[in-house]
């Protein structure tokens, strides 16, 4: 079992004939994800490696193919669109790669999205993972394998090293989330916490913060009232000086508020386990297992 | 981005804001010219980009054009929070007799632009909400309808409960402020304090807006204000290579591929004894180019002992990282150790690459850092 | 009982100091509606006949007395801001009276109230009325008579001269509602006619429609497979050209669609009774009770 | 209110939305010196507010200037539904590749403004979704966030699926059809036919606006595009008393408060053998002034032979009534005769003030339209 894709995912990959999709909707064939679409417009009838149909707008490529899920690679300005194209089309799963999206038009994107009953991972993320079985998104196959942690994180690159340490260490994963680093993003840390709860192949799961926001305060709550399952929690920035910001647009210190110190309490008071480093949460996961 | 009061308060003056006159000066020449044409007394306030100005000294009341001259030459080129003062904004001095605060942020829980509002103005707004949070009013903006009339009104009220001329005008204040964030891509726009003059006039006595980066290729003319003089050279010139780097104080030099691997390698750094000198991450794409910049921004600050790659190849390619560190160091040989950790994505090309130009590397993370802490503290950490 | 208000009506009446809002407001009074409060902005504080309070905002009136009905008399180009905070302020049911509210503005407001689970009756509409009990609007109270049959009406004038002559027949009403004349208004007959069948005291229903639209032809076909309770309709407008606007923003036939013939076709066909002029509905309304 | 083709055409312009260019003439001499410097044949086009201009002969091919005048001769002036036509649109022909239809109408189902499309453009679109539904695209717009950029490219690939250049160009006017329309407070907002020309490039051919009425007070510059000379001069003369008022060719004149009353009573007229002369609608507030103008204004149609008052007083006083009635016929009295019904608000004055000037009143509707009918028809109906 997994959490958001597993082996029914039929994905679509908007933006599939440029620089990013190509070269990304490509591994994700290749990994073995069920692509069933491509979408540019302009571009529709072709084929995309003499095999995925490619339309000109989502609507046709799920009225063609029952696509339920898509994978956006457009660039910024293109980008709250094209999520709001997938929501529109009846995709239940929309995760969008783009980074560099305008907030305020995640601020719109978000409830047009909640309106359509659709789930949208990111913007600028790497996507999602269920080793073996599918990748939606951009995190190498190789360094993952199947097993039963439940990885969860706001980064790109942390992520693949957790992942990467986790997998030499033998600890194999349901599915790797990467919700995205921006401030306003589609799925936060608790509906990945609740839907690695409802899942009964994870047995442990691993969580990756940053600093900014208080997300990891509000899902450390969520741990404390409402899992089962032992959670392992890391925050990254803990040398961050406020006020500016650590590349990624969330990832910033306002005033007092959102500081890795002030995380770390909420996970130690929820009873999850604290890694210091990267390295902590093999040690920290071999003993909740 | 940041912009400067002066900046922010052209964009308000723009949609109708009511804020003060004022120019901008360079030199206490100009402060000194520009507070004669007034007439009047005037404050000469330090433009930069760094909060609590007043109680660094950056803010100061001039009653004559030699005060102005006086106060400008104190000002202009001083540090504030390790920022050098370029400019200066000389504006009359306004009769003040109430204070107000109006602001929107964008806000991550609600996932919307808020507007606050507090008739105790003038001061932090944390402040006040920490000691007086019956004195803020908080509205999440629906960002399908924008600004509602009747929500604009609710603010006003709030602010000016007694004074249905004072509320009303108020109220058109906020959704000019509104139109102005918008407008503008801000993540940020401030009005602190709003003041009501002796004569009864509402005024934005001092302005502040933050920009969206992600907004600026929408907005050239805002893109256009940024003002390079105010920041630090090295961020400059790392925005210009584009790389996201921010200086710090410490000794070890990082060099990343992912904004969480950076802040976690600089925590680890940190972790094993040693102190960070940067936040750099050199993103997902991997040019060689790239890195040499890298190399050459860190190198620049005489504070780093030593510096420490690590990167972890996914979309990035080792080897072109490995390729970018020969290419940097052919012509100008570094004078400080160098760790390099990578991992992923042609991992093997990248050490073969970098073991032809007698470099090492390294796998593991942990190592890494700790073996960096070392070189950069001469043994004394970890 | 009654249907949408009754005795627990707590009323706020938006711009209470306005020509008509406090000529009605008068009204209402007097026929014992329990007005809790006004609204205009910048009079807050003052005391409407000296005994209503006067607020500044719809927030404050309801904060303050607990008000959980709204009846706006606003001028057109004010009528949509002052429905919207009615229903942000937690008003449950919304009753615009309003003549001329642009219609673009009536397709942003539409939404805004239905995600804040707020009743609109109206714009354009004369409210509504439960005899003896509560009078929200300006449906004038000697022409009501309390008893069992329920009104809803398209039109105001029309709607008194047909509860007149009920009345004068020895016909009470349980309550009549004004649903208005536009386009696109909060309120249409099916919700009305389903909270009459819902009623326990409503033993029947007379339904003034008009030309225009397809309202009645959906009302007819809820009636057919929903209504146990006998239901008589009327049209409006049967010597109307097509193309041409009827008063009523909304009474216009638009091709051959919307026409008089096509809608008490719709009510024979559901089995309705069908009065061809006012003074049928009388006896139709004998023969059903 | 309509507007003419050459006024939605001038305002779709200042969108952006390609169309051809043209000129009014309201003489046959102003169309051949227009069609003179056009230098190409041209087509002219009645100006009117009424559908069917082509099949009525008010749209004419001329290939010579000479050609344009006599085409202009014969349709300035002429008869299309009942309406004058004041003044025709000489525009260049446009050679013709192919035609589709782009429209907005305000849907009461879904309560939204709906965008509708259909490749087979140039004729009714009613007719196209009768007998080709599966060639018409139907998009609800949620006016939260206007057409969206994959709404508009959804209907530009629906309209022109083959070809990937002309999808999107067409994408872009359906962006710049929905500004035009919202920002005039439309309600109806049409491009049929949408071309493509033998040049392979879309020209909006025709062009139709209805603007709601409620919008015009909020756009005085499309309020001021009003062509009284294209409507029925008792209308104007009506919506000038502030009346509403439409002209039918019945002989019983109504006057009635409400619209759903005045259509009753036009009805029941009908109902009892007669044929009503016109809508008329005194609306809610009654003064005296307004039952003078309708007077006036029934009294004027000659097919006139007997008018019925309809007034169930509400918030309408029936005394301001009766007094309006005595106030119009003391000067000029009636030479028709007049039935007067009224009940309601101050009943029992206007009764007394109809008896002293020697009118008598009704209360029943019924008794009152029958004896109407009867005065009208001399007896013969009912």
């Amino acid at each position: 079992m997994s959490i958001f894709i597993d082996r029914n995912t039929k994905l679509v990959v908007q933006g599939i004939t440029g620089r990013d999709g190509s070269f990304h909707a490509k591994q994700m064939l290749e990994y073995g994800t069920c692509v069933v679409a491509g979408v540019t417009p302009g571009k529709g009838g072709q084929k995309f490696e003499n095999k995925v149909p490619v339309f000109d707008t989502v609507a046709d490529a799920v009225a063609a193919t029952g696509a339920n899920t898509s994978v956006i690679y457009v660039p910024p300005p293109f980008a709250a669109d094209a999520m709001m194209e997938a929501a529109d089309a009846g995709i239940s799963l929309v995760v969008c790669i783009t980074e560099g999206v305008p907030v305020l038009d995640m601020t719109r994107v978000y409830p047009y999205v909640q309106d359509r009953k659709a789930r949208l991972i990111g913007p600028n993320c790497p996507g999602l993972i269920t080793p073996g079985v599918s990748k939606v998104g951009i995190i190498p196959g190789r360094i993952c394998t199947a097993g039963n942690v439940g990885v969860v994180s706001r980064s790109g690159t942390l992520t693949y090293e957790v992942v990467y340490q986790l997998t030499r260490a033998g600890i194999g994963q349901t599915t790797c989330v990467g919700i995205g680093g921006d401030p306003i993003n589609g799925t936060n840390f608790i509906e990945c916490l609740q839907a690695f709860e409802a899942d009964p192949d994870t047995k442990a799961v691993a969580m990756m913060g940053e600093i900014g926001g208080t997300d990891e305060q509000q899902a450390a709550e969520f741990v404390r009232a409402h899992m089962s399952k032992p959670v392992v929690g890391f925050i990254a920035g803990q040398t961050a000086p406020p006020g500016r910001r650590m590349g990624h647009a969330g990832a910033i210190i306002s005033g007092s508020a959102g500081t890795a110190a002030e995380k770390l309490d909420a996970f130690k008071a929820a009873g999850m386990g604290v890694a210091q480093r990267p390295a902590d949460f093999v040690t920290l996961l071999h003993e909740r297992l | 981005m940041n912009i400067h009061e002066y900046q922010a308060k052209d964009i308000f003056r723009r949609f109708g804001i009511p804020v003060p006159p004022g120019d901008v000066a360079t030199t206490p020449d100009e402060a000194e010219r520009i507070a004669r044409a007034y007439g009047t007394g005037v404050v000469v306030k330090a433009q930069v980009h760094a909060g609590g100005r007043g109680k660094a000294g950056g803010v100061k009341l001039a009653r004559t054009p030699a005060d102005a001259r006086a106060a400008a030459q104190q000002i202009i080129g001083m540090q504030i929070k390790g920022l050098t003062v370029p400019k200066v904004l000389v504006t009359p001095a306004a009769d003040i007799a109430s204070e107000a605060y109006a602001g929107i942020i964008v806000d991550r829980a609600s996932k919307r632009a808020v507007y606050m509002v507090s008739p105790a103005g003038g001061i932090d707004i944390e402040e006040v909400a920490a000691t007086m949070p019956d004195k803020i009013m908080r509205l999440p903006v629906d960002p399908r309808y924008g600004l509602l009339p009747f929500e604009a009104s609710r603010l006003g009220f709030f602010l000016y409960m007694d004074n249905a001329k004072l509320a009303r005008e108020a109220a058109k204040i906020m959704r000019q402020l509104w139109q102005a964030f918008t407008a503008s891509g801000g993540s940020l726009a401030e009005i602190n304090p709003l003041v009501v003059t002796t004569g009864g006039d509402l005024l934005a006595l001092d302005a502040k807006m933050v920009i969206d980066d992600n907004e600026l290729d929408r907005h050239p003319d805002i893109a256009a204000l940024r003002d390079e003089t105010a920041e630090d050279p090295s961020e400059v010139a790392a925005r210009r290579a584009n790389l996201t780097f921010i200086k710090l104080d410490g000794n070890v030099g990082c060099v990343v591929n992912g904004a969480g691997l950076a802040m976690a390698t600089m925590d680890l750094v940190k972790y094993y004894g040693g102190e960070p000198a940067n936040f750099l991450d050199i993103g997902g794409s991997s040019n060689p180019e790239k890195v040499v910049n890298a190399l050459r921004i860190i190198t620049r600050d005489p504070n780093v002992k030593a510096i420490l790659f690590n990167i972890f190849g996914g979309i990035t390619r080792t080897d072109d990282v490995a390729n970018g560190i020969v290419a940097a160091t052919r012509d100008t040989p570094l004078t400080i150790p160098m760790v390099i950790r990578l991992t992923g994505t042609n991992e093997e090309i990248a050490v073969q690459i970098l073991q032809q130009h007698g470099f090492s590397a390294m796998t593991d993370m942990d190592d890494a850092v700790q073996k960096a802490v070392r070189l950069a503290t001469g043994g004394k950490a970890a």
